[in-house]
């Protein structure tokens, strides 16, 4: 019962925020509420059991993600006000479809008009039990089975990294006022000054 | 006999010579190269005829090359001499010859003598081939010729538009019946399974009682070949429908006039039907049609002739009439007799072309004979030749004393047969036959009386104006306007000569031949020996009726142009309508021009302004580019390049999927 | 299966990963003076990948590595061959574009390295994951090749349109394999099949079409293809080479193994919607070129509509159809890898690109040779006869009409001429109008190079390829029957 | 009870939400990326749910690959705004449509 | 294996093509002049050494390629013809381009080496793709010969000219792959003697038509055709109207009628009926044209309807007449053609009106013009004549109407081609620069005089060019002779009359004695 309570307060709010996500007229609120989301979502994924990937939404969405957003949002440092409000001009074809998908979705996938859903058969080999606990189940398959995915998606992470700093960096180019400390230390008064005997009615020549 | 490949291509390699030497050469080289020719043609053809006229000749036929086989359709390059073409190689070289004679005094002065000469020659080989040919393509292919060679020398003087027109007409016009021919060759090929006219003839008779599909109707099939055939033979020929090309074709030099216009190849078609009569024989319906088309041209072109003034037009239409006897004699199953007018007419009309041609050449080249008058005195010797002719062709002659001109003989047996015959249709073709006689005799010596009688109209003329470089007024009085007209020069004068000689005697000493030998024609005609007998056993008024009216046209003729020349004016005035029908010629001209020229050119602009570029192109590739285009412009307009439209896009179409899969 | 094999059969992508790190140190250290040399590494080291996986296949040892994630049969094999050769392509001719813009750096192969490895994941993926794996490596490389040229408004934007709908078809396909597995109770592709059989549920079909939706926006398929000419044009001119050839052999070989594997026994379910995208694409692409003025953006239309026949051949659903599109991927990559080294090479003397029909006009007679070999591709691209584009198209037909899908050949191929309509624009361009712009510089060798290898491909020399490409094309989609 | 179908429901929900949140906005770009981050969301519940309710926990590991490509998309995504930002001065949707047609 | 001469006939062009790329224009000008001549000559071995009566693919060269499909080149009679047709006007038309040609040259003459390379690989196909193939890829060297040295409205034209013929062809692309799917060989011999099913010939039938119809040009898809006229070149007008268009007919004759003759059979009507309109509408447009070039063009239209009319007699007589008017209208129509190009190279204008009384200042012109102008009104004795004359002739069996419809043609092609003559080498010279043009040069007579020399040799004595296709034609008449439609004019014999129909009975005596 309490399951089930907990469940509709988290999808509630979830879509809620989903909601607002898209609607918030400021982008900081925005981010906000997705981070809103996340925790609900997170909170719908324990209600399965599945506490690790719930764990690592939070941390990682909302600790990484989200804080790279709004990070972003705030540099960016974007004219709320000036922002155009409103939607495209073709919204209502676009909310149509998308309640089109949508009930479709729910109608085709949902279980209204079947009764049940009937879900596959996981593959026996392929289904460890869930008994040890479901950070180790995962991390005894992650690192065996999937070794070589989990490599690949360290190169994705790598890829984000080139291309962000690839993509952002800007090199440093020696601009006015920039100090080259060392030059100034090998700077000395023989070469610093010059002494000149200026003839009166001539200018001098440096 | 094998004189006769001598006789056929001789023409052509002097026209070839002739042609590609042009001018390289002094005129004289092609003059002679192609005169000579022609006369070596026609020495060598007389031997032939008179050793059939004496019955010592069989009909032969002379292999030349392989033509054409494709399939059961074979048909070879191959000169026949029978009786039939023997007549016609007399007839068609000895014209030829002196009208190449001619040509030297007449076109003297033109520069592209060369050119003419080998056209002239050209002329003479198509048509011998056209007479010698042995199966129909052939013959197909010297009418043709003919018609190239006829076109080209209509348009000799290219630079005079109305030669262009006219030859042009003559062409197009020809090729309509051509058309039948055509038509008329394919369906005797499926029928027959053959093009050999020996063949074909000695099969029709078989064939009489078949019927044929044409045109999704059920028709008989003789009838239907026949009258196919016989409208190739009335374009060429010249007969009502058909025939208003050949006045417009006096365009041409008057030497071209006499030996394609009169003598050779318009009697083309008369040739064809007695060529192929055991066919017509076979075919009722088509022989009734020849008859009747051969009698209402006979009466049409005489009608005309009556009213026109231009000297050459006047003897085009008389040719026209005269080939509508030949028709209808044919028509009458007495092919013997239409070949027999054919080849009179063939004489006198070629000296009363030349005769004219000899008036003009005097006349400095005026050809209205409003213009001239009294000329009897100042050119004797053309005088004289044309009064042969005239005579010949009214068919000046006693039947009781058995003697007369060419044309008493054939035209009177031809009118005794048409009402031997006994049907509707021969009396028809009796009674307008023997009324065009008399408007022939009219307009004969209407001819001759405004040409040769009478006071000189010459300074009307603005021809003799430009020669004497006066106007009218300055002549005052003196209406030659000081201009004197000349004989012409002896290479016109012989072939005058000749063949005044032919206009007199040839109906006299071979009339019993043509007529009346069956044996002279063998198997060449299909000969009908009882109607022959009739011809011969009709009343006497019908013998005399020719004469009588000749003598009628004569007098009235006589009455209008020397004793009251006003009479004409007031007749013209009287019958306004009729009259101006008849000078209209009977507005053929015009009928046509509106019925086929104008409405051909109509749709053709309008197939091409609103067929090809109107609707094909506009709704074809036009259309399609346009459709493609706005596409086109619609995919750019699609491509906003905002975010959002290509999301809903994709959305869009992720819906559609999932709709396509769920339904 | 042993960790050994599975490496083994995995080398070309793990020798390349480790290529594309130590040039990644490199590069670090080295900065830009040294981004030519890396790029020469980058391509050795695509070489040999290259040679490894010729070598895989020679030895007939297709195998499963890593439990069934990874797949190297000869189809695998055939696909990244082609991916690595464009992607070599590409490479080679990288440097000299970005020449005095001071842009080029290290980092530019090797993120084409990764992106590399990550396509031969995509066309090895016998699992979802693997799959997924590999796209995104591939795709977020992509998207920071796209706006490379950061200092370019028009590459940031495309980047930027990349990456959103990028995201969005990710999210679609993830979607889609969310479902997939939860209605087959797996990710792996034997397992999915084995799973979608008999009864097939509304879930798992939805996940089916959001897969392949998401694949289509992949290969730029019609209606996923609405980012193709914008990023095509804003996109530096090699990279635009790159994402028509090398990622798109992938995300096709990608689609092809699902469609014929995990989704092989639900034929149906697909078959119409591949249908309309080919269609729609030919129609479309060929729609869109036809407006364009610049060359990049009618190139971009011209792939989708390319895409539009790669479709037919597996619209065809049969062995012969596989094999049909593994032909005509492999004369595409070089018709279009020929066009784009092409356009990089029109260069005015002071290095701006010759990017419009007005530029070009007149090219026969300023620059011959470069328009002779423009010529032959456009007319190749067309699929006219005897060039070697045709050939492509004719095996694609093929398949399609024995698989007694006439209606589709017929109307496919009658649209294919609307696309011939812009082909010959280009060609009337360059030989029909006077020049009016300025005659392009001289290019540099590497690009000759390039484009002569192409052009000789796609000339009807390419014809004595067809034995050798037919008898692979068919081990290729053989293999990929077999397995299913 | 609750039953995958809840979950399937709220996963469809947040996706169309997210999609939703792509073709709406013309305000900015980030709320864009937002919302590619409200898809992956739809997509990991979705996959966590499946695979508890199958039972089988490699949905778990794929929604962990997910988690880390969202991040990696995050990093570039925002990437791409800056350069973009710094080029235009404006994130505006509406903005982003230099090349069209 | 015998000497590959079919081979040779395509490498000697296609080395000399590419060769002219890379060299100056005179150079150019003699390596393709050279080149179209060593094929000529061959071409004359050829029909030297073609065996009449013989086997019936002679001079076959096959190799394997790959998948299949195979390098196979082989003639019959008709495929030599073709091959003479194309091999004969390909040197006149290198020489017509000698100076009115002057910029790109070698690539122009590439070009033209090119066309003649896939010419006569068509006409020796004996692989229906390397058929296609070789058909299709015309499309290149003449889009690039309109559209490169063509005239003012050049790109239209070619435009139309390339996705005209190019939408025509791909649907037969879609047929054959079919066709060899279905027979499992893609062997022109074998396929013209296997019978599809009748339903699917229909659909195989229309995407062939489709293709030959345009390429033929049938009405109403000719449009084309008068504007790629007008923009090419003269050498691409001549081959153009003397080969290209009898890829059309060809293809009628090598695959609709053997391969599929029910469906030909059922569609005969069709062709029939578009026939007729082009015969009539053609020829009434070509009435009232006033460029030289259009005119000819339309009336390339309605001669090739008498082709197509012809070919669907299913007769003997048709089919050889078809192929003799193809024959004959290669040569004169690019004779025609050439004469344009004549003077259109001294006054650069087509315009009809321009020209006028030419016969004075040029009469060597004038009589090459004219005997072409009667070839093509069919004047007996030239080669069209010939051609038609037996097609009509063929048509006749089948139906009467159809014959009066096109024999039609023969009234109108003599208005129309006598019209333009007029105008242009009659009547008064109305313009100073057109009366100053001088005569034939030494060139141009080399280009005319052969064409003449082949006109008038095909019409006096067909049977040189009858007799290799003779066989071939029976063979072909012996496939359709089951489906030959029934006559409209089939003959019911009766009873014939006994008596002649001018028979009189002559009962009585003489009256009168002459």
């Amino acid at each position: 019962m309490i399951q089930t309570i907990a469940f509709y307060l988290f999808a509630v709010l979830v879509i809620a925020s989903a909601v607002m996500v898209i609607t918030a007229r400021n982008p900081v609120h925005s981010v906000l509420w997705l981070i809103l989301a996340f925790f609900n979502a997170a909170g719908l994924m324990v209600l399965v059991g599945a506490e690790f990937i719930a764990m690592l939404l939070i941390i990682v969405y909302v600790g990484a993600v989200a804080v790279l957003f709004l990070f972003v949002v705030m540099m960016l440092d974007i004219d709320v006000a000036a922002m155009r409000a409103g939607f495209i001009k073709n919204a209502p074809l676009g909310v149509v479809i998308a309640l089109i998908l949508l009930a479709e979705l729910v109608l085709g996938i949902g279980a209204y008009r079947m009764g049940a859903i009937e879900l596959g058969t996981p593959m026996a080999s392929d289904a460890p039990a869930m008994v040890e606990g479901n950070t180790n189940a995962i991390g005894a398959l992650l690192y065996t089975k999937y070794l070589f995915l989990f490599e690949a998606a360290g190169i994705i992470l790598l890829v984000a990294m080139i291309g962000a700093i690839v993509l952002t960096h800007r090199p440093t180019r020696a601009k006015r006022g920039q100090q080259d400390i060392g030059k100034q230390v090998r700077r000395n008064p023989d070469e610093a000054t010059v002494m000149k005997q200026p003839t009166v009615g001539q200018g001098v020549e440096l | 006999m094998n004189s006769i490949l001598f006789i056929v291509f001789l023409p052509l390699l002097a026209a070839v010579v002739a042609g590609l030497v042009n001018k390289s050469a002094p005129s004289v080289f092609a003059k002679s190269i192609t005169t000579g020719a022609l006369f070596i043609s026609c020495a060598l053809s007389w031997p032939i005829f008179l050793s059939f006229v004496s019955g010592s000749a069989e009909a032969s036929v002379v292999p030349v090359l392989t033509w054409v086989q494709s399939g059961a359709l074979s048909f070879d390059w191959a000169l026949r001499v029978d009786t039939l073409t023997a007549v016609m190689l007399v007839v068609i070289t000895t014209v030829s010859a002196l009208v190449h004679l001619y040509s030297w005094g007449y076109m003297e002065e033109d520069p592209d003598q060369p050119r003419f000469f080998a056209y002239l020659s050209l002329f003479t080989f198509a048509m011998l081939m056209l007479v010698t040919a042995d199966n129909l393509v052939q013959m197909f292919f010297g009418w043709e010729g003919v018609g190239l060679a006829s076109y080209l020398l209509i348009g000799f003087w290219f630079k005079k538009p109305s030669a262009n027109a006219a030859a042009i007409k003559a062409f197009v016009v020809n090729r309509v019946g051509d058309l039948g021919f055509m038509l008329g060759i394919f369906g005797t090929f499926w029928v027959f399974g053959t093009v050999s006219i020996p063949e074909i003839l000695e099969a029709a008779p078989g064939m009489s009682g078949a019927t044929i599909g044409f045109l999704g109707l059920r028709v008989h099939t003789m009838d239907v070949l026949c009258i196919l055939l016989f409208i190739g033979a009335m374009g060429k020929s010249a007969q009502l429908g058909l025939h208003t090309w050949l006045p417009d074709a006096m365009e041409g030099p008057t030497p071209v006039s006499a030996l394609i216009h009169a003598a050779t190849m318009v009697t083309a078609g008369v040739f064809m039907v007695c060529r192929l009569s055991p066919m017509f024989e076979t075919a009722p319906v088509a022989l009734g049609m020849v008859t009747f088309i051969g009698a209402a041209t006979c009466i049409f072109a005489a009608t005309v002739g009556t009213t026109q003034w231009d000297i050459k037009r006047v003897i085009a239409y008389s040719t026209c009439s005269q080939l509508g006897y030949m028709f209808f004699a044919a028509g009458v199953g007495a092919y013997g007799a239409a070949m027999f007018h054919l080849f009179t007419h063939a004489f006198f009309k070629a000296l009363l072309f030349l005769g004219a041609g000899s008036v003009i050449h005097a006349m400095h080249h005026e050809q209205d004979m409003r213009y001239y008058g009294n000329l009897r005195k100042h050119i004797p010797l053309t005088f004289w030749a044309m009064m042969a002719g005239t005579l010949a062709i009214t068919g000046v002659g006693i039947y009781h004393l058995g003697a007369g001109f060419a044309g008493f003989w054939s035209k009177d047996a031809i009118l005794e047969v048409a009402y031997g015959r006994g049907t509707e249709l021969g009396n028809f073709a009796f009674w307008m036959g023997t009324l065009a006689a008399l408007l022939t005799s009219f307009y004969s010596w209407r001819l001759m009386f405004l040409t040769f009688w009478g006071k000189p109209r010459w300074i009307e003329s603005e021809h003799i104006q430009h020669s004497v470089h006066k106007t009218p007024e300055e002549a005052g009085e003196d209406t030659t306007g000081g201009y004197h007209p000349h004989e012409s020069p002896l290479s016109m004068l012989i072939p005058l000569g000749v063949l005044s000689v032919g206009a007199v005697l040839a109906g006299q000493v071979f009339a019993p031949t043509f007529l009346d030998d069956a044996a002279f024609w063998g198997q060449s005609i299909f000969y009908n020996e009882d109607l022959i007998h009739r011809m011969h056993a009709v009343p006497y008024l019908v013998k005399y009726a020719a004469f009588i009216v000749m003598l009628i046209g004569l007098f009235v003729a006589w009455l209008a142009y020397i004793k009251d020349t006003s009479i004409p004016g007031k007749a013209a005035e009287q019958l306004g309508p009729v009259y101006r029908f008849f000078y209209n010629k009977w507005y053929f001209d015009e009928l046509y021009h509106y019925l086929f020229v104008v409405p051909a050119f109509w749709l053709g602009r309008q197939f091409w302004k609103l067929g090809d570029i109107g609707t094909i192109d506009r709704f074809g590739p036009n259309g399609v580019a346009w459709v493609i285009e706005k596409g086109s412009v619609g995919a750019k307009k699609f491509q906003t390049g905002y975010l959002y439209s290509y999301a809903l896009v994709m959305l869009l179409g992720l819906v559609a999927a999932v709709t396509w899969v769920l339904f | 299966m042993s960790y050994a094999t599975s490496l083994y059969l995995t080398g070309a992508e793990i020798g390349l990963s480790v290529t594309g790190l130590v040039l990644l140190l490199a590069t670090a250290f080295m900065g830009e003076k040294a981004a030519r040399g890396i790029t020469i590494a980058a391509v050795a080291a695509l070489f040999g990948a290259l040679f490894f996986n010729l070598s895989l296949f020679d030895g007939g040892a297709a195998g499963v590595a890593f439990g069934g994630l990874f797949l190297a049969d000869g189809f695998a094999v055939f696909a990244k061959s082609l991916i690595y050769l464009a992607t070599i392509a590409c490479l080679i001719v990288a440097p000299r574009y970005f020449d005095g813009r001071a842009e080029y750096r290290g980092e530019y192969p090797v993120l084409m390295l990764f992106n590399a490895v990550g396509m031969g994941m995509m066309v090895s993926a016998t699992d979802l994951m693997t799959l997924y794996i590999g796209l995104e490596m591939s795709s977020l490389s992509s998207y920071v090749l796209a706006s490379f040229a950061r200092r370019n408004e028009k590459s940031s934007e495309a980047g930027l349109k990349y990456f959103v709908l990028g995201g969005l078809a990710s999210g679609i396909i993830l979607y889609g394999v969310s479902l997939v597995y939860g209605f087959s109770g797996t990710t792996s592709y034997d397992g999915i099949r084995a799973a979608f059989t008999a009864d097939f549920s509304t879930g798992a079909m939805f996940g089916v079409v959001f897969v392949l939706a998401g694949v289509a926006f992949k290969i730029a398929a019609v209606p996923f293809h609405m980012w193709t000419p914008d990023v095509y044009e804003g996109a530096p001119t090699p990279v635009t080479a790159f994402f028509a050839s090398a990622p798109k052999v992938a995300a096709v070989a990608m689609l092809v193994r699902l469609a014929t594997g995990p989704f092989g026994g639900q034929v149906e379910a697909w078959q119409q919607i591949v249908i309309f995208a080919a269609l729609a694409s030919i129609v479309v692409g060929a729609l869109g070129a036809i407006g364009q003025q610049n060359l990049k953006r009618l190139l971009a239309y011209s792939s989708i509509n390319n895409v539009g026949f790669i479709l037919i051949g597996l619209a065809a659903a049969a062995p012969a159809g596989i094999s049909g599109v593994m032909v005509y991927l492999s004369i595409y990559v070089f018709m279009t890898i020929g066009s784009f080294v092409a356009l990089l090479m029109l260069r005015d003397a002071e290095g701006n690109a010759l990017a419009t029909f007005d530029d070009i006009s007149g090219l026969s007679t300023t620059s011959p040779a470069l328009a002779w070999c423009l010529l032959a591709l456009m007319f190749s691209l067309a699929g006219i006869p005897p060039l070697f584009g045709f050939w492509g198209k004719f095996v694609v037909f093929q398949a399609a009409v024995q698989a007694d899908m006439i209606a589709l050949a017929a109307i496919g191929i009658a649209a294919s001429v609307i696309g011939a309509f812009y082909y010959i624009k280009f060609i009337k361009v360059m030989f029909f109008d006077e020049p009016k712009g300025a005659a392009p510089a001289k290019a540099p060798v590497s690009h000759w190079v390039v484009l002569a290898l192409c052009v000789a491909v796609i000339s009807p020399l390419g014809y004595l390829l067809t034995p050798w490409l037919g008898n692979l094309a068919d081990a290729a989609a053989q293999a990929l029957f077999y397995t299913a | 009870m609750i039953g995958v179908e809840h979950y399937i429901i709220v996963s469809a929900i947040l996706f169309v939400l997210g999609v939703l949140g792509i073709f709406l906005n013309r305000k900015n770009i980030i709320v864009i990326l937002m919302s590619i981050e409200l898809i992956l969301l739809a997509v990991n519940i979705n996959m966590v749910a499946f695979s508890a309710f199958l039972g089988d926990l490699v949905g778990q590991v794929f929604a962990m690959f997910v988690l880390t490509v969202a991040a990696a998309e995050a990093a570039i995504g925002l990437a791409i705004l800056l350069i973009y930002f710094r080029g235009r001065g404006t994130i505006a949707v509406d903005d982003a449509n230099q090349m069209k047609g | 294996m015998e000497f590959p001469i079919l081979s040779l006939m395509l490498a000697v062009p296609l080395v000399a093509a590419i060769a002219c790329l890379f060299l100056n224009a005179p150079a150019a000008r003699m390596v393709a002049l050279f080149a179209t001549l060593i094929d000529l000559a061959l071409g004359i071995l050829l029909w030297l050494n073609y065996d009449i009566g013989g086997a019936q693919w002679q001079f076959t060269e096959r190799a394997q390629l790959f998948a299949g499909f195979q390098y196979a080149l082989g003639i019959d009679g008709i495929a030599l013809m073709l091959i003479m047709l194309s091999v004969f006007l390909m040197p006149i038309c290198i020489l017509a381009s000698w100076d009115s040609i002057t910029k790109r040259v070698g690539e122009y003459m590439a070009a033209f080496l090119l066309m003649e390379v896939l010419m006569i690989g068509v006409f020796a196909a004996q692989d229906l793709f390397l058929f296609y193939i070789f058909f299709e890829a015309g499309l290149i060297p003449m889009y690039l010969i309109i559209g490169v040295w063509g005239g003012d409205n050049r790109i239209y034209a070619s435009y139309k000219f390339f996705l005209y013929t190019l939408l025509g062809s791909v649907l037969m692309l879609i047929a054959m792959l079919w066709m060899v799917d279905e027979a499992g060989t893609s062997d022109i011999p074998t396929l013209m003697q296997y019978n599809f099913p009748v339903g699917a010939q229909l659909w195989l039938w229309l995407a062939f038509f489709a293709s030959f119809a345009v390429k033929m040009p049938m009405w109403p898809v000719h449009t084309w055709l008068p504007d790629a006229h007008v923009q090419a070149p003269t050498a691409g007008s001549v081959i153009l109207a003397g080969v290209l268009l009898k890829l059309g007919g060809y293809g009628f004759i090598r695959f609709s009628l053997p391969m599929f003759p029910d469906a030909s059979a059922d569609l005969a009507w069709l062709v029939f009926a578009l026939s007729m309109v082009a015969v009539i509408y053609t020829s009434l447009v070509a009435l009232v044209q006033q460029d030289m070039k259009k005119l000819i063009a339309y009336s390339s239209v309605a001669h090739m309807a008498i082709v197509t009319v012809g070919l669907f007699a299913f007769n003997v007589q048709g089919l050889e007449g078809a192929m003799m008017v193809m024959l004959g209208h290669g040569l004169v129509s690019g004779a025609l053609f050439l004469c344009v190009g004549v003077i259109y190279d001294r006054l650069h204008t087509r315009e009809i009106a321009r020209y006028g009384g030419l016969s004075i200042n040029m009469p060597k012109y004038a009589l090459f013009f004219l005997l072409f102008t009667m070839a093509s009104v069919g004047l007996p004795g030239t080669s069209n004549f010939v051609g038609e004359f037996l097609a009509l002739a063929g048509i006749y069996e089948v139906s009467t109407f159809v014959t009066l419809v096109c024999t039609t043609g023969i009234i109108l092609g003599a208005a129309y081609m006598l019209y333009l003559y007029r105008r242009v080498a009659f009547g008064e010279q109305k313009n100073a620069d057109a009366a100053a043009m001088t005569d034939l040069n030494a060139r141009e007579w080399a280009m005319l005089a052969p064409i003449a020399a082949a006109v008038l040799w095909m019409g006096v004595y067909p049977e040189s060019f009858l007799a290799p296709m003779r066989q071939d034609i029976a063979a072909l008449e012996t496939r359709l002779a089951s489906v030959a439609p029934r006559y409209d004019s089939a003959l019911d014999e009766g009873t014939p009359r006994a008596t002649a129909a001018n028979y009189v009975e002559y009962e009585g005596h003489e009256e009168g004695e002459h």
